[in-house]
This record gives C-alpha cells, structure tokens and sequence, in this order.
C-alpha cells in the first residue's frame, strides 16, 4: 500500500471533494474540530451546504455566517462552557435574512444515525424519545416494533455525508489514521460518508500505523484525501499538541453577538489568509501559550 | 451553596454522568470530601476521569489524561447510559415545569421560537435512562413554569401518563436543587413539592418564585450550609479562577 | 475507586459467579481464550450450561465432553486450520448420549446479537440471511420492516449471558482491562452479561491502566472478578505474552476422536491439576517454546 | 495450482477478506506479485495484515504484529462488510451446487444430520456482501451436487428466485475454481459453467465430476500452468512447512 498517497493541500481538498450543496459532516466532540478546512470552505465560497455535527459549536457559526449553509442537522447548538452561538441564533430567530432550515435530534439519536450511515443499514434503533417534545419537532424520529417482545422503540434515519472532514493526530500518507483522546463519532462519520478527508497534526511513516494497529481509527481504504495541517484545529484542541484555547472560546461570545464585528473577524482571520500556516503567523505567542506538556504512555508489546 | 447540596446528592461509588457548570463543581466536590469512589463519566467518553484542574467543557482534555477509559460516543450512549449504568444524572434547564418535565430548546413555539436555546445535547436520553436525575436550577417564576414551552428531557408525567408507562427505565428527577431550596418528587403524583428551605429563606418566597400551586412537603426540612472546609476546597482547590462559582 | 479489589482466585470466582444452568460465555476469538477458566468450571462439575461463543473451539468440546453443556449457542464449530471438534460433533450426531441442543447464528449473527445485549436493545437489525436456509434452522432469526424504506431486514435477539468470562492482557484490580491485537467481541459480551469475570496476565497498578486510557476496553464498574492467572489462554495465545500452541490444536484432532483418550487428557490436565500453576508445571518447556518476542509499539503523549 | 490460480483472480489494490486454507495462500501469493497494493482484511479484525510466517488460522497473531489497523468484530461485519468495501470474498465448501450454493452445515437432514460441518462463520454475510465472490474447492460428484442439502452461503439462485431480487448487495460466485477446471456463473442464468480446463484435463472429465448436466461456456480456455516463480514462492517462501500445499 505503500506507493499510494492521498496527501494534498487543504486548498486542493476541498476543490475537489467540498461541493455548493453537498451535506459537509466536520466531526469532534469538543476534541479535534477542523477550523481549518471550515475556513477553507468559507475561503472558497461553498453555498448551500447542509451541515451536520453534534455539537454546531464555533466552526459552524462561523460558516453559518458567512452563508455556506442552508441547513444544520444538530443535537447541541452552544458555546460549550460559555454561552451562545449567535449566528446561529440570529438565523434561526429570523433575524438575519432567511431561516436556516434545523433538523434536530438529541446526542444520542445523532451518535445512532451516524452509526446507522456506517453499518449501511437504513435506519438504527434506540429506546429514547418516549415523553419528549423531539419527535414532534422532527419527522424523521420514528418507531419500530420489536420481533421479539412487541414493544416499540425509536429510531433515526441514517446519515451518509457527501464529505465528512476529520482531524486526527496522525496519518500515514495513505490515510490509515490514528486517534487518541477523546474520539467522539469520528469513526461512525467517516464511515457513512462518501469522500473522506483526513486531515492531520503529524504525517507519518507507514512503520509508525503499523507499530501499534489498535490505535487505528480509520483505515486508509476509505480515505480520499490526507492533509497536513499542523494547529489546524485550534481554537479546539488536539490531545497531546496542543490545548483548548478557552480564551477564544470566551471571546467569541463578543465577536459573535455583533454582525459587523463577526464579518471583521472573517476578513481579517479567514478570508485574509491563504491557509493555516499564515493563520498561525497572526498569533504571534499562540503555539507557546498552548503548546501541550508531555504525558506519555509507555507501548505494549505486540511481539508472539 | 447549590454545589454543596448538589454534591451531598451523590453517594459514594455512584456512577453519575456528569454535565458542565455547577453538576461537574458538584461532583468533584463529592470525589474529594465523602466520595472517593466515584465514577464519574463526561458524555465526551471519558470515563472515571480526575480532572487536575477544573474542566471548562465536558469535552476538556483535563478530563482524558489519567483517565480509566476513553471511548466513542457510540459506546458511551448505547453500552453505559442505554445499558442502565448510570446511577445519577445531572440536568440543567431553561425551564423545569410542575412534573419535572425540563426545555432547553426553545423559548415560544418551535417553529418561530423567540429565544433559540441549544437544544437536548444528551440531556433527552439522560433524563430517560439514568436511575436517577438531579436538577439544578436557580428559582424564578420563568424558570419554573406550569407547563414547559418544549419538552426536551422528560419529568414525571407526560400528557397526564406517568413515565413508567411510557417505558422509562429511569426514576426521574427525584431532586430539584435550587439557590433557595430543594424540590423533591412526589412519590405519587410525580409533582415538585417543596423539600426544604436554605437558611433564611421562606416557604412563601419559594412559592412565589414557582409558577403553579407548590405544595409542601410532610417535613420541610432546612439545609445545613456548606461547612468551611467545602467552601474551602470550592473557593481555593475547585475553582479558584471562579469559572462557575460568580458570588 | 482504588480501594475496590475485586481480585480473587479462580476457583472463587467460578464458586461465586457460575452457576448450573446459566448461559456462560468464554469469548475470545482464536486469542486470549481463557481454557483456565472453562477447565475450572470442569473441574467443579457445572452442568446443564447454555455455552455461547461464535467459535466453540478445543475449550467447549472439552466442556461438551466433560458434559457440563446441554445446548451451544454458535456460529462456527471447527478446529480453526485443523478440523472438527470431534466431542461437539459425537453430541450433534447422537453418537454419545443425548443430542446437544444447537442454536446457529453465522459470526455477523452472533456479533449483532452482543451488540444487542451490550446496548440493552431486544433485537438487532443487520442485512443478512437471504437465501440463505438458517432462518429455517434457526427460528431465532426473523426480519423487520425499516420504518423509512419499508424494506425488510434480518434480526436477532439480544444475548444476555449470565456470566461472561473474558481473558486479557492486563487489569487492575477494580477490572479496569486493556486489550490488544485481536479484540473479538469481547467488550459487547462482557457489556451484555449479568456477572463479568476478568481473567489476566498481568495484574498492575491502577496507574498503568491511567496512562493510556484509550487502551481500557473494559470498565472496571461492570466488572465482578479479577483473577490473575498467567497463561490461563494456553493453548490459546495472549499477543505480546505467549504464542498459540498450534501442536496442541493438531493433536487435539487425535485427541477428540478417541472418547477415552479424550476422557484421559481431562483427567489428566483438568481433574489432576487443581489450578493453571499446576498445568504449567506439567508442561515443561512449554513457557520457553512459546514465550513471545518483543515487537514493543511506543507510546503516545496524553499531555495538554 | 489451485492457490496460483486463484491468485490471478485479484487484481490490485483490492480490498479482499481472506479465509484460511488455500485462499490465504493465494492472498499472500498475489500480494508478493502482480498485486502489491491488496489490502488482505481477516475477520478476526485484522487489515493491512503482512504476516511474516504463513497464519495457521484467521484469528493468528502474525496477522495482528505490523498490520495496518485492528478493529473489533462488530466493526468487521458492520463497517467494512456491510459497508459494501470488500471487492473479493474466497469462500470454500462441502458441497457447491448448479447455481453456487454453498453448503459448510450438514450432510443429511438440519435436526439429525449424518455429517455436522462447522456451519456458516463469516460466509453466510461475506456470499450476501461481497461484491463478488470466488469459491475454491475440489472437483468430486459429492462435492458438486446439483443441489446443496443446506444453502449455507447463497449463490445466485435460490427456490428460483435470483440473487438481486432477494436483496443481496453483492454480485455472488462469478468463478469457482477446482483441481481441475475454472467454472463461472453464466450472466444470465447464474448457473454454473466449464470456463476454463487445467493443462492435461479434458471437459468430459469435468462434466463426470459434476452433479448435473454442466454447460460449456463459449470459448473454453486452457489455463495457464503456474510460473517457476509461483512455485518456488509458494513451496520456498509462503508455505515451506507445507500446511496448505498437500501434493
């Protein structure tokens, strides 16, 4: 598997895979959000875009506001640990041109449509939603009746992104790609999607995948494009490189409450850099103040 | 003081899946005072963390280092809160309504709503599957309604039917804890009724912060204040930066 | 949680934890097949069993022979890269005593119906079976219609065992188990069942289990034994400690074809040792011959 | 012969799930030929595997050490089977019938069967999911009856019914391959035919150890005996101890 490499700019990427209305997956809870390839699309003017995620959380704001969606599939819309996202707010209270269209489910139903795009079966059962206003709010949570016992349960459709964007820690050129931390629904989502873009903290050496095959959360088989894109999930975080910067995440809360200000944001932060190198390169003392300390685990053996 | 009462809901060796703000203050308190063994499991899969500074979001990398387990979201839904291991939940709301019932979507109707709230995040199935759950709330009449706008996590009855009959596993929100009191749950009628009273406060100021008829509890006990060495660890160890205790 | 030991002998965990009748499953797939457990349970004479595991393997068609089993939940009875097991098939076959009750899933049946058990669901829905002739055979296997497309799926009921014995590299004494190299579908079993018993290698610190959590395939919190028993998988293998016997795998062809000289082997190696120390010391060699080599993976960095 | 020419049956950069037996010898031999990019999936969880000894079963730890990935059976069957990303599936039998049903249950009746086979594994779902498969197995009358006494894994006809109406993602048997001929389902009908004969095997022979009338294909091809190279990496290099080459 050698000679075959997936690795491309972040530009190329999403030229070829991130099309205007495609359904855009750019999973992580909380850990690993690709800010760099949303930026990317908002870069290369995507319009009409259904985006899905857990957890809208900065990034989504961000490209809500600069008009690539028509739509948002979600569970949580906030600034976690801070408040509000207000462009989203301000799309969905109608106050800011047309209503973004809002399919909703809760974390769990999202996990379980997720994981229902990628076992390919139409839809996933789960004991939920009884007594909740949810269903009534969306069509799309329905029943089965059990063969078993009779009694109904809930399901939810599957989920099958156009493209779904994870950052990871590591990958070899082939995209064979290693997670640790927290892995949130990155495996379920790249699975269900059609096109896969990897993108990484580090790129490495076949040998290095192959030292420890359990670490591997995504197989090189179903990836379509590998990028390196070192801090290319700040302001979210990547377990073992660098840390949450919760400053930013507070200060968002003013940037994204002021249209004008937002829009000052986009200019100078995305539209006024050509990628994630320069991006860094307005942040004099960022790396430094979040750079991680070490806390390494020793290996195992994989000897026999 | 809403973190104290909170934290003296959990007994030791509980397995409680914990949400952010005072429920996550809550829980570290209890770890570290009369419950050692303490599970605590964030819905981001981390499992049995000792988070060495205070975790600003469920999903801190805090709360990975040192760590049991990590696991997916996948796992964390189906075989830990759908599989009945979560002994107690802890809910937070907009709105929390005579029955328990709980909104975190939306203020006015859903399709035109005039504040847009977050929305469920993992609170619906919480309130479900969890053996039991705890509300954490400050008293205002908005903030407890008769009747919620939504329900996103359900209470004790709704549409008139209890949630056994509708098939959840959970006991439900047993407690309500508040910055003036605790509610508890009628074993009967699944209603709120007043528990007890925070030193200095009045039945009537409860009452009149509560938006239908509060009944009264047989005994309405009052709650003991924090003791110093909790307000010691809260102020000094937990949150010495103040992310979460604001007075 | 460092305070709750959970550790205890073999033979105090089976006394406690299986019990005549119950549905007890030794997961493991090729790897980490815990004989020393299945031999206890010999040795104090359990009968009356539901086993169910996908590959019976050499450990049921000892327990078959030692008639502690009045049905087989299964998918696959083979020697893996040997042959039959030739106790299971004098069972099926009426040659010896009392047809043992069969119940026949294929290993994606078997998988769905941990699944099932692990997430607390009656059934699982998979696409499977058609044209096949084992929903004939297996009434167990039914179909249910998908609430979105309307097409028919396959199902199978949930597994719930009493007791689930799973084998692993390492835990500490709370349960907390890591696992390498081929995990099978050891945590949907251990998930799925009333009592779990951890049976290792290695027990360590609660400290070596923290410092690479993403490596906890277990929780310690649904755990109710530990029991240290080195080279308690022989002559299955452990990835990192010890290799597969495969000659012992080739002699059992010889071994199982001959009711005496398979009653022989279990008085012998089953009956005649009263522990895995015991077995060990009747092996010498052994440990030498198949002590693995090391192949360390280096580790990862946790920090922030 | 039978490993070389099932080898020639992958092309490169195929995802295939690999059995044990012949076919893992075929796998490993097209890998160190014409096909350096197969990616050999085993499902016991292991894929990218490069084992450096031949694996005596599909669960051996040489197929874990230097792999690419290794996932858990729920993951095997859900997200890469079903999934639909395996190209090829090797399936062996007992028996193969007229439309390349496969039989590995029993011999005889379900409940009292004369021969109790190990049963389905994983071939069941690989001949339902695989976007094509290859069975390999030895020409014999017994063998090769006109009709399976258990569809263990279904070919392309099943009570009359083809495979696609039943709802089966995958393309089925395109090729068996014996000791003695290569047989492939005819595009129409999916009932087996002679496509191709060994050096030195006449189609009469063929026809002798076949449990129905088989059909000639078109153009009958000769196939191509193995290379020097093929046998020296086989005998010298994949299988020197000789567990799967007997003869």
């Amino acid at each position: 598997m050698s000679d075959v490499s997936k690795l491309m700019s972040m530009r190329d990427a999403v030229a070829r895979f991130v099309h205007d209305g495609d359904t855009v997956v750019i999973e992580g809870f909380t850990h690993l959000i690709c800010f760099a390839a949303g930026h990317e699309i908002i870069r290369q003017g995507r319009t009409n875009l259904t985006l899905a995620r857990l957890t809208p959380d900065l990034i989504y704001d961000q490209m809500i506001a600069a008009g690539c969606a028509r739509k948002l599939v979600f569970s949580w819309a906030g600034n976690p640990g801070v408040g509000s996202l207000h462009a989203f707010r301000r799309a969905v209270e109608g106050r800011d041109g047309p209503r973004l269209e809002l399919e909703e489910y809760s974390h769990f139903g999202m996990v379980a449509r997720f994981a229902a795009g990628a076992a390919r079966l139409p839809f996933w059962p789960l004991r939920n939603y009884m007594g909740t206003d949810l269903p009534r709010a969306n069509p799309y949570i329905r029943t089965v009746t059990c063969p078993y016992t009779g009694e109904p349960l809930a399901t939810v459709p599957a989920l099958h992104p156009d493209v779904t964007i994870v950052h990871a820690q590591r990958a070899d050129a082939a995209g064979n790609t290693q997670i640790w931390g927290l892995v949130g629904v990155q495996k379920e989502a790249a699975f269900a999607s059609r096109r896969v873009i990897v993108v990484v903290e580090e790129l490495v050496d076949e040998s290095v995948i192959r030292s420890d095959p359990n670490r591997t959360l995504i197989p090189g088989m179903i990836v379509d494009a590998v990028v390196l894109e070192p801090w290319g999930a700040h302001p979210s975080y990547a377990q073992g490189y660098y840390d949450r910067d919760n400053d930013f995440y507070v200060a968002w809360e003013r940037i994204s409450r002021d249209p004008g200000e937002l829009r000052r944001y986009l200019d100078e932060f995305v539209h006024g850099v050509p990628d994630r190198a320069a991006y860094m390169e307005k942040r004099p003392g960022l790396a430094t103040r979040l750079q991680a300390k070490q806390r390494r685990s020793s290996g195992v053996n994989y000897g026999f | 003081m809403m973190a104290t009462v909170a934290a003296r809901e959990l007994a030791d060796g509980e397995v409680v899946f914990v949400g952010i703000g005072l429920p996550n203050l809550a829980c570290n308190l209890a770890r570290v005072t009369h419950a050692p063994n303490l599970v605590l499991i964030y819905e981001s899969g981390a499992v049995g963390a000792v988070p060495e500074r205070l975790p600003v979001s469920i999903g801190d990398p805090a709360l990975v280092t040192g760590s049991l387990m990590v696991c997916g979201m996948a796992d964390v839904f189906q075989l830990i809160l759908q599989n009945g291991r979560i002994d107690v939940g802890f809910l937070g709301g907009a709105q929390v309504d005579r029955y328990g019932n709980i909104n975190t979507t939306v203020i006015g109707p859903y399709e035109r709503p005039r504040v847009r709230l977050p929305g469920s995040g993992g609170a619906a199935e919480i309130a479900i599957h969890a053996r039991r759950t705890v509300v954490v709330s400050k008293l205002s009449p908005r903030a407890f309604p008769e009747q919620v706008d939504f329900v996103t996590s359900p209470g004790h009855r709704s549409g008139g039917v209890r949630r056994a009959e509708l098939g959840m596993p959970g006991a439900g929100p047993v407690r309500v804890i508040t910055d003036k009191a605790i509610l508890a749950a009628d074993a009967v009628a699944g209603e709120l009724i007043l528990a007890a009273l925070y030193p200095g406060v009045t039945a009537a100021e409860v009452k009149a912060s509560v938006g239908w008829p509060l009944e009264s509890g047989r005994d309405v006990g009052c709650v003991d204040p924090p003791t110093a060495r909790d307000l010691e660890l809260l102020r000094c160890v937990l949150d010495p930066k103040k992310l979460y205790l604001r007075g």
